[in-house]
């Protein structure tokens, strides 16, 4: 199945008859009775996965199986940042890679995801955050991921609406990475479900797995809604939904459910081009194309699977917020949402084989999970294809636990982003 | 925005005033405990979508834990109790039951 | 034209006009006027330009759902770009301004975008502008960017406040229209507490525009009485402008309330109202929808329900000509209002092939042409309506008549308010008959108990009729019956891609039929897909008027039945509200709390600069005039060290323990053994979280045989005390263990140096000598006539006391300190100078030397774990494969080869690169300073083996190429045997 | 004992209502079994009694608060406080038991006038409309712990930490600013 390719080109000519020849962006097939890999969440992270496991292994007899719409889940419900500033090893290798993957992600994949590296900064606002921003800054240079700290006077020349005075707590600096930044969202699923579609693999929404089928000590396929699935691998990579997949398959997983949300103003004229996090204060906020402020904060501490959050941390983080934006008091509140996160004992994703053979794990991205799909799918198609972690996935396996071996990076960050 | 009532205070206070604390009668492991046991223990959550047991802290008033039985499906309270106990009260467990007929059971 | 009408206008006071301009131009309207209405009064029909394609827009409704008639509000710091000016009451000298187009409204450069329509589709730029890859980043987004958004951006800081406030019901009634009111009063009766929120500044909603009877009286009349009713019932709260903006869990209702609005008279702006209801009514009522036809955007096309209001409410004509376009019997009523004004209705276009009910043969009996089975073929005009082609609804747009006009009325039906009913869940079912979404009665949202938290009463549940609405609540009502609607999605039936090109869902941006049935074409087919593909209902009204309209397309478009492709998700709020209703009182000074320690003052009044710990602010150094931090800095420690400093300690955590069991509860809590401490002794003490990483430490004093206080860090005091009372709780409940938080309760104050001991003997009244008060133990009296506890602890490695005193006192006492200390040198230091002491000494910080990864065993302080017992909490993760590996990098000192301070937070590198490219490193630096006694730089790092490589140089890269090397040295840099704190 | 001042010695505003902090106050926390007859006796001794359930009992100037269930505040005055907290510590010696002198721990303000209520309503989670005299409500004002009771005819009495005093007197203050009432 050949991709029709998007171009101005291709637009312009279509216009001519009032766009009638478009095909489907992705086919609607009906299961098949086996695949060689089977994964379930056709979210981004999912959708990535089959991508790099046709693009880099060649291997395509795989069903991508949704119980929603694809990029449903957590991939159409973040506030798009993409960012890569992490303090430990592990995980500033795969989010620089998801990161640097970002950049062409749009010719890669013929889908404009709009990856828009328009800058991000870390505000430090106290001493001790400034230390650990340093701390961050020196790390990332050793680790081939360019950030750099910058003065209060450069920070208010990229963002002018900031106030770097604050009454209570004045901007001392900010790690800045300036090829950090932004991407669409929605488009990020849709152009890999595209490239999957047209790799002849199999996009199943609407398909909820009931029950995980093992004999041995090992996977044999999966029951759905739309009947039995057979399959060589089975890749869960579910979000939010990760511990009731995992009780299927018969094991249990150091997450729990979290809402996280998100809201946005309504839309202005470009006054802030860069993305902006101010974590002793809990908030973060970035101007979306469209024109519209999209801010989010922290999670709600306890466990919840109904995809909306308490009302008070969008007052904490409105609050937070204003004292760093003052100009953003008179705007209005268009829409809030949310989003279940997979919260790990460490606060760091595991892509991991599982207790059952040919049963792996993709989950526990907690608040990073956006930026680092192409990464996370690039990682896990590797794991899968070859039943081993590479060194990008090596780190986050599910026996880091008992090991006591965590990546623990709430020292650079202290909020959800 | 939760309501929960703290069985301390009888009071039904907002989520606000409270502090949860994650999986409620989680057994402690300590030295000699196998790694299994340990991990277990620090680690593997139920994390159900349906009834959940956990703990909460009155953080803003007697500053006591209790304990709450909750779905976390569609935030329904079935019932709180004080934490010092290892086993949710029968009486909770019989509510709960009834109004969960397919409900798999606390442990 | 449209134009203010010389009688009528039931919400307007012509005898209290209010000047306003638009843009720059003076109008005039009058008290009870919307801006809408007053600028439609005012003759100004094209007010803004739509997001895409920057086509002139004007009014299309005359409430909270307009997606056009949106403007730039007042000036300087009192702007607000993107208010509603339907939503917005007149007041005297209100500036607006339209948006969204440059140079002007009247001739915007980019409606160039309009041209070139086609080009533009839905979702165009996903397949285009990737190539050249940097240019998405320079060009294209740039130009998006500044052509999207809408209003301008505020410049400055906000200067009204605002406020929220908590209140509790048995029931809320959302909407004071007649079913609201009548729901109201049965439930007031009934002896509930009731309170009623209306977004308007109005009771009553439709039903006095509308018409009919209740209770054998004129709506508005009967709305009077209900009102003056529950007005004057105790349970009853009514509250006009508050608009319900969204039902939460377990009956958590935000109200956002317009106070003091425009009126700088010291009322706060808006009030946002945080409601615990019982049970909510939702009385919200329906909106009308548009019908999609080409051209339906232009200036002067309405729906059919607005140009009623505007006329009835307001006694603003939209046009002198309205032709009506239905697909229902209620948009006769306007045509029946608009020739009641004494203005022309050329036709009624109805979509229906037959018109025969009650309203249909009024307004037939009134000589009004009404043509059926018709439909629009296309509106004419650009920036205001000139007329309409009129074609047959069942053909492809054939034109059979052409009328000229100013306004078109179009009315495709009504689609009930059920964003409250379903934020939390609630959920609803198609109605065929009626074609809408209404709340499914049988499946509401739930409460804490599992209980319903919504019943819907009214339009807002798809009753459309006044009869239907107060029969429910058992008034008996009239009005005229209506016949059935026919659904009517797009018009004409057959219309082609020409005119499905121009015919708008979502008007603001600007999303069309063709544009949903592209995405459905395109296999973008869950209504989410659908509306993230186009952006229907992505605008700043969510879609009110386009939603069902395009949600009903997709599903022909897919062949598939309405209810099977569903509703996108109603989120709160149901209009915008302001960030600073959201924020409340916390601004400013009340941003967060700030804890001030008794000498907060004097430190304030001294110039201290300060740090923020927690929520404390601790005073980082006190700069003399013309004295840079760092010199202060390195004063305040050389004057610790060679006479006496003074240093506020009060955030310091005191937690007393006391009770039978309280050693054995210390002994897991701390790594060491703290039951064998001896009364009146102090120790040294370190807590770890069950992971087994440091967490806290602190000095143990041993006050009696049963109790303990244990001093924590600043930050964590609350913390820690949580900790203990967790595990004496949930854990431990059989245990006798008591505690108490004393941290406030005294006012510490370390008092360090040489001159230490001269100082505190001045003061007086107890022995502070080295046999009676020797090195880490503690005694109670008095000092300079003050209720004292002593500590002899240290931190800094000088002679030092920790004096604790009752908190209101420690002012007084901090000021006889320093006024004794005069002869002596004394002076404060902060908390800069408390961490170099400390560095100098080698001690560690929570928070630098450990940022939660690290244990006690990786800082060199195995002497302050216990080995003889058996348990304590961190033990038993400590023995994990990952804690003991001898790899783990551990503490050690660190001094630069040319004396230089490392920079903080350098790495040491090691060789090569690991499996993903990173460079290889063997340390890390926790703390590093500049140490004024050595005259050198210090510091402190992990690092790995370091305890066994002393004397190996490491290399440090810095900034811009910079390598430092350092040298690893034992921790302990300044008076290594320990001689200065123990004399 | 001269020397002692409050947190903001007795700092005041007036808006439509009066807030104000109430000066020096003894305060003095018991842990201890509430059941405890020592406890009831010495408690009888101060003509007072132990409270039920959020309940507090008042004579003679003094009140004592139930604040959990192991947990009562004495509320007496300044100066008799490290008296009494010595006293109550003796008499509790043979049980289980806590007694600490916390005064100089807290700040006490008042909120006095007939619209009273509007200033708290503002600040805390609590519905007012049912609040009842006698009773002690440990709750949260805006972002601080605050414990609350009507501690007179149109008068509530708070109580929060001393470090915080100054920011609850912000907010009492904005929150009673004329302009902001309510009703």
């Amino acid at each position: 199945m050949a991709l029709r390719r998007y171009s101005m080109f291709a637009v312009a000519r279509e216009a001519l008859r009032f766009h009638a020849g478009w095909e489907r962006a992705w086919q609607s097939p009906a299961p098949k009775k086996r695949y060689d890999v089977v994964i379930v969440g056709a979210g981004g992270h999912g959708l990535a996965t089959a991508y790099y496991l046709g693009k880099v292994h060649g291997i395509t007899n795989v069903a991508v199986i949704e119980k929603g719409w694809l990029g449903g889940g957590n991939t159409g419900r973040n506030t798009t940042i993409i960012r890569s500033n992490y303090l430990q090893d592990p995980s500033a290798a795969i989010y620089e890679k998801a990161r640097s993957l970002y950049e062409d992600l749009s010719q890669d994949l013929n889908y404009n995801v709009m990856f828009s590296p328009r800058g991000l900064l870390m505000l430090a606002q106290s001493e001790h955050e400034m230390r650990g921003y340093k701390r961050t800054v020196y790390a990332n240079n050793l680790q081939g991921v360019e950030t750099r700290w910058i003065t209060p006077s450069e920070v208010k020349d990229l963002v002018p609406i900031v106030n770097i005075d604050g009454p209570r707590y004045p901007v001392l600096g900010a790690l800045y990475q300036e090829r950090g930044g932004t991407a669409r969202h929605d488009a990020v699923a849709w152009g890999y479900a595209r490239a999957c579609s047209a790799m002849g693999m199999d996009i199943i929404q609407q398909c909820e797995v009931t029950g995980v089928r093992t004999a041995n000590g090992k996977v044999q396929g999966v029951e759905t809604t739309k009947g039995s699935i057979d399959c060589g691998k089975l890749a869960i990579v579910v979000a939010g939904h990760s511990s009731v997949l995992a009780e299927m398959a018969g094991f249990r997983l150091p997450i729990e459910s979290m809402a996280l949300q998100a809201w946005v103003s309504e839309p202005i004229k470009p006054c802030m081009d860069v993305v902006v996090m101010a974590n002793l204060v809990h908030g973060y906020m970035s101007q979306s194309d469209k024109g519209e402020m999209v801010i989010g904060g922290g999670t709600d501490g306890f466990n919840n699977y109904t995809q909306r959050g308490s009302w008070h941390h969008v007052e904490e983080t409105t609050r937070a917020l204003i004292e760093t934006f003052p100009i953003i008091s008179r705007l209005k509140m268009l829409r809030q949402w949310g989003g279940i996160v997979d919260m790990t004992g460490d606060r760091s994703p595991i892509l991991s084989k599982t207790p059952v053979e040919n049963v792996f794990v993709n989950c526990g991205w907690g608040t990073g999970g956006f930026k680092s799909i192409p990464g996370s799918g690039w990682a896990m198609a590797e794991l899968v294809a070859k039943g081993e972690p590479g060194p990008l996935a090596a780190d986050f396996g599910l026996n880091r636990f008992k090991e006591g071996r965590f990546i623990d990076e709430s020292v650079a960050a202290g909020v959800a982003h | 925005m939760l309501t929960l009532t703290c069985p301390y205070c009888g009071v039904t206070v907002e989520e606000t005033e409270l502090a949860p604390g994650g999986e409620a009668h989680l057994k402690r492991f300590g030295p000699g405990a196998s790694d299994e046991d340990f991990e277990g223990y620090l680690f593997a959550r139920k994390n159900p979508k349906g009834v959940h047991f956990e703990r909460w802290r009155h953080a803003y008033g007697c500053g006591k834990w209790f304990l709450a039985a909750r779905c976390t499906a569609t935030l329904e309270v079935f019932g709180t109790y004080p934490a010092q106990t290892t086993e949710p009260p029968a009486e909770l467990i019989a509510k709960i039951n009834e109004k969960r007929p397919n409900w798999g059971g606390w442990k | 034209m449209s134009t203010r009408l010389a009688k009528g206008g039931r919400l307007i006071d012509r005898a209290k006009p209010l000047n306003f301009t638009f843009n720059g131009k003076p109008m005039r309207g009058y008290a009870g006027d919307t801006l809408a209405s007053a600028l439609l009064g005012a003759g100004q029909v094209m007010l803004g330009r739509s997001f895409k394609y920057h086509r002139p827009r004007g009014l299309v409704a005359s409430g909270a759902e307009e997606p056009n008639a949106l403007v730039n509000l007042g000036r300087n710091n009192r702007h607000e770009p993107d208010q509603r000016t339907t939503t917005t009451e007149l007041f005297e000298g209100a500036e607006a301004t339209s948006q969204n187009h440059w140079p002007s409204l009247e001739f915007d450069v980019g409606a160039i975008n309009d041209t070139f329509y086609r080009f533009l589709p839905a979702g165009f730029y996903y397949k285009t502008f990737m190539a050249p890859r940097f240019a998405w980043k320079h060009v294209f987004e740039p130009i998006i960017r500044q052509s999207a958004g809408l209003g301008a951006a505020p410049k400055e800081a906000d200067p009204d406040r605002y406020e929220q406030a908590y209140d509790y019901c048995d029931v809320l009634v959302v909407g004071g229209g007649v079913a609201g009111l009548a729901a109201a009063l049965t439930e007031a009766r009934a002896g509930k507490r009731v309170i009623v929120m209306e977004q308007t500044a109005h009771w009553g909603g439709r039903a006095p525009v509308d018409g009919g009877q209740i209770d054998g009286q004129e709506p508005e009349a009967w709305v009077a009485a209900a009102v003056e009713t529950l007005s004057g019932m105790a349970n009853v709260r009514l509250m006009l402008r508050t608009m319900a903006a969204g039902l939460h869990d377990h009956g958590y209702a935000i109200g956002y309330q317009s106070v003091g609005e425009h009126a700088a008279d010291g009322r706060p702006r808006h009030r946002l109202w945080r409601v615990r209801a019982g049970l909510t009514i939702t009385a919200s009522g329906a909106i009308e929808r548009p019908i999609a036809f080409s051209g339906n955007d232009v200036p002067g096309v309405m729906l059919a329900s607005a140009v009623r209001d505007y006329i009835v409410n307001w006694a603003v004509s939209p046009g002198d000509r309205v032709v009506v376009v239905t697909n229902n019997d209620d948009a006769y009523r306007t045509a029946l209002a608009v020739q009641a004004a004494g203005l022309t209705v050329p036709a009624i276009i109805d979509a229906r092939e037959a018109a025969t009910g009650e309203l249909p043969e009024l307004a037939r009996a009134r000589g009004i042409k009404v043509m059926t089975g018709r439909g629009v073929a296309k509106v004419l005009g650009r920036k205001s309506v000139t007329g309409v082609e009129i074609c047959a609804q069942a053909g492809e747009g054939g034109v059979i008549e052409t009328v000229a006009c100013d306004c078109v009325a179009m009315s495709g039906g009504w689609s009930p308010v059920v964003h409250l009913w379903s934020h939390c869940g609630g959920k609803l079912v198609w109605d065929d008959a009626a074609a809408m979404f209404r709340p499914d009665a049988a499946r509401p949202p739930t409460g804490a108990a599992g209980e319903p938290l919504a019943r819907v009463v009214g339009a807002a549940n798809g009753l459309l009729q006044l009869g239907t609405i107060m029969d429910e609540a058992g008034i008996p009502a009239v009005s005229e019956v209506e016949a059935p609607l026919l659904p009517v999605w797009v018009m004409p039936a057959g219309a082609k891609e020409k005119l499905k090109f121009k015919a708008f869902l979502d008007y603001q941006n600007d999303v069309k039929v063709s544009d949903v049935q592209l995405a459905a074409r395109e296999g973008y087919e869950s209504v989410e897909h659908t509306k993230r593909y186009t952006t229907l209902g992505m605008a700043s009204d969510q879609g009110k008027l386009s939603n069902i309209n395009g949600l009903a397309i997709l599903s022909d478009a897919l062949g598939r039945p309405i209810p099977v492709t569903g509703t996108t998700t109603f989120r709160p709020p149901y209009t915008p509200i302001s960030f600073g209703a959201v924020t409340g009182e916390a601004r400013g000074e009340l941003f967060q709390p700030l804890r001030r320690t008794p000498m907060h003052g004097w430190h304030e009044a001294k110039g201290a600069h300060w740090e923020p710990v927690g929520l404390w602010r601790r005073p980082y150094c006190y700069p003399k005039a013309g004295e840079s931090h760092r010199t202060a800095v390195n004063r305040e420690i050389v004057n610790t060290r060679t006479n006496v400093g003074l240093l506020d300690a009060s955030t310091l955590g005191k937690i007393v323990v006391k009770g039978p069991d309280a050693g054995r509860f210390l002994d897991m809590l701390y790594t060491n053994m703290m039951s064998n401490l001896g009364v009146g002794k102090c120790r040294y003490g370190l807590m770890c979280n069950e992971n087994g990483f440091l967490s806290d430490d602190g000095v143990v004093v041993r006050l009696s045989e049963d109790t303990w206080l244990c001093h924590t860090t600043s930050g964590g005091a609350d913390r820690i005390h949580g900790w203990m009372e967790d595990w004496l709780q949930c854990e431990w409940w059989d245990w006798k263990v008591y505690t108490a938080n004393l941290t406030e309760q005294y006012a510490q104050v370390a008092v360090v140096g040489p001159k230490a001991r001269m100082l505190l003997e001045k003061l007086g009244g107890m022995d502070v000598s080295k046999e009676a008060l020797p090195f880490m133990t503690y005694a109670e009296g008095t000092l300079g006539g003050f209720p004292v506890r002593v500590f002899r602890i240290s931190f800094s490695g000088e002679l030092s006391y920790e004096i604790a005193v009752p908190a209101n006192m420690g002012l007084a006492f901090w000021e006889a300190l320093n006024a004794a200390g005069e002869e002596f040198g004394v002076m404060p230091y902060g908390t800069e100078g408390l961490h170099v002491m400390r560095a100098e000494k080698g001690f560690i910080m929570i928070g630098d030397e450990t940022d939660g990864t690290v244990i006690p065993q990786d800082l060199g302080l195995g002497w302050a774990i216990s080995k003889k017992k058996e348990d304590y909490l961190g033990k038993r993760a400590q023995e994990r494969s990952y804690m003991t590996d001898p790899k783990r990098w551990k503490l050690v000192g660190l001094e630069t080869l040319d004396g230089s301070v490392l920079p903080d937070g350098v790495y040491a590198v090691a060789e090569g690169h690991n499996a993903n490219g990173q460079r290889n490193t063997q340390g890390r630096v926790t703390s590093t300073y500049y140490s004024p006694m050595l005259k050198r730089g210090i510091a402190m790092g992990l690092v790995l083996n370091g305890p066994d490589r002393m004397g190996e140089v490491l290399e440090f890269p810095g900034d811009k190429g910079a390598v430092f090397k350092a040298k690893i040295v034992d921790p302990v840099f300044y008076d290594k045997e320990g001689e200065k704190a123990n004399v | 004992m001269s020397e002692a001042i409050s947190a903001l010695k007795g700092a005041s505003h007036t808006g439509f209502a009066t807030v104000a902090e109430a000066g020096l106050t003894g305060m003095i926390s018991i842990r201890a079994d509430l059941t405890s007859k020592a406890l009831a006796k010495a408690l009888k001794g101060l003509g007072l009694a132990t409270p039920d359930q959020r309940k507090v009992v008042s004579s003679e100037g003094r009140s004592v608060a139930w604040m959990s269930p192991d947990e009562l505040l004495l509320i007496c005055t300044y100066e008799e406080a490290p008296g009494l907290s010595q006293s109550l510590s003796d008499a509790l010696a043979k049980e289980h038991s806590l007694v600490t002198n916390v005064s100089d721990a807290r700040a006490m303000f008042t909120i006095s006038g007939e619209k009273g209520d509007e200033v708290v309503m503002k600040l805390c989670p609590v519905d007012f409309a049912t609040f009842p005299e006698g009773e002690m409500r440990r709750t949260r004002a805006a972002q601080v712990a605050a414990a609350l009771w009507r501690s007179g005819p149109q008068e509530i009495s708070v109580i929060c930490f001393r470090s915080v005093a100054a920011y609850m007197l912000g907010l009492l203050e904005v929150s009673s600013r004329k302009g902001g009432e309510i009703f």
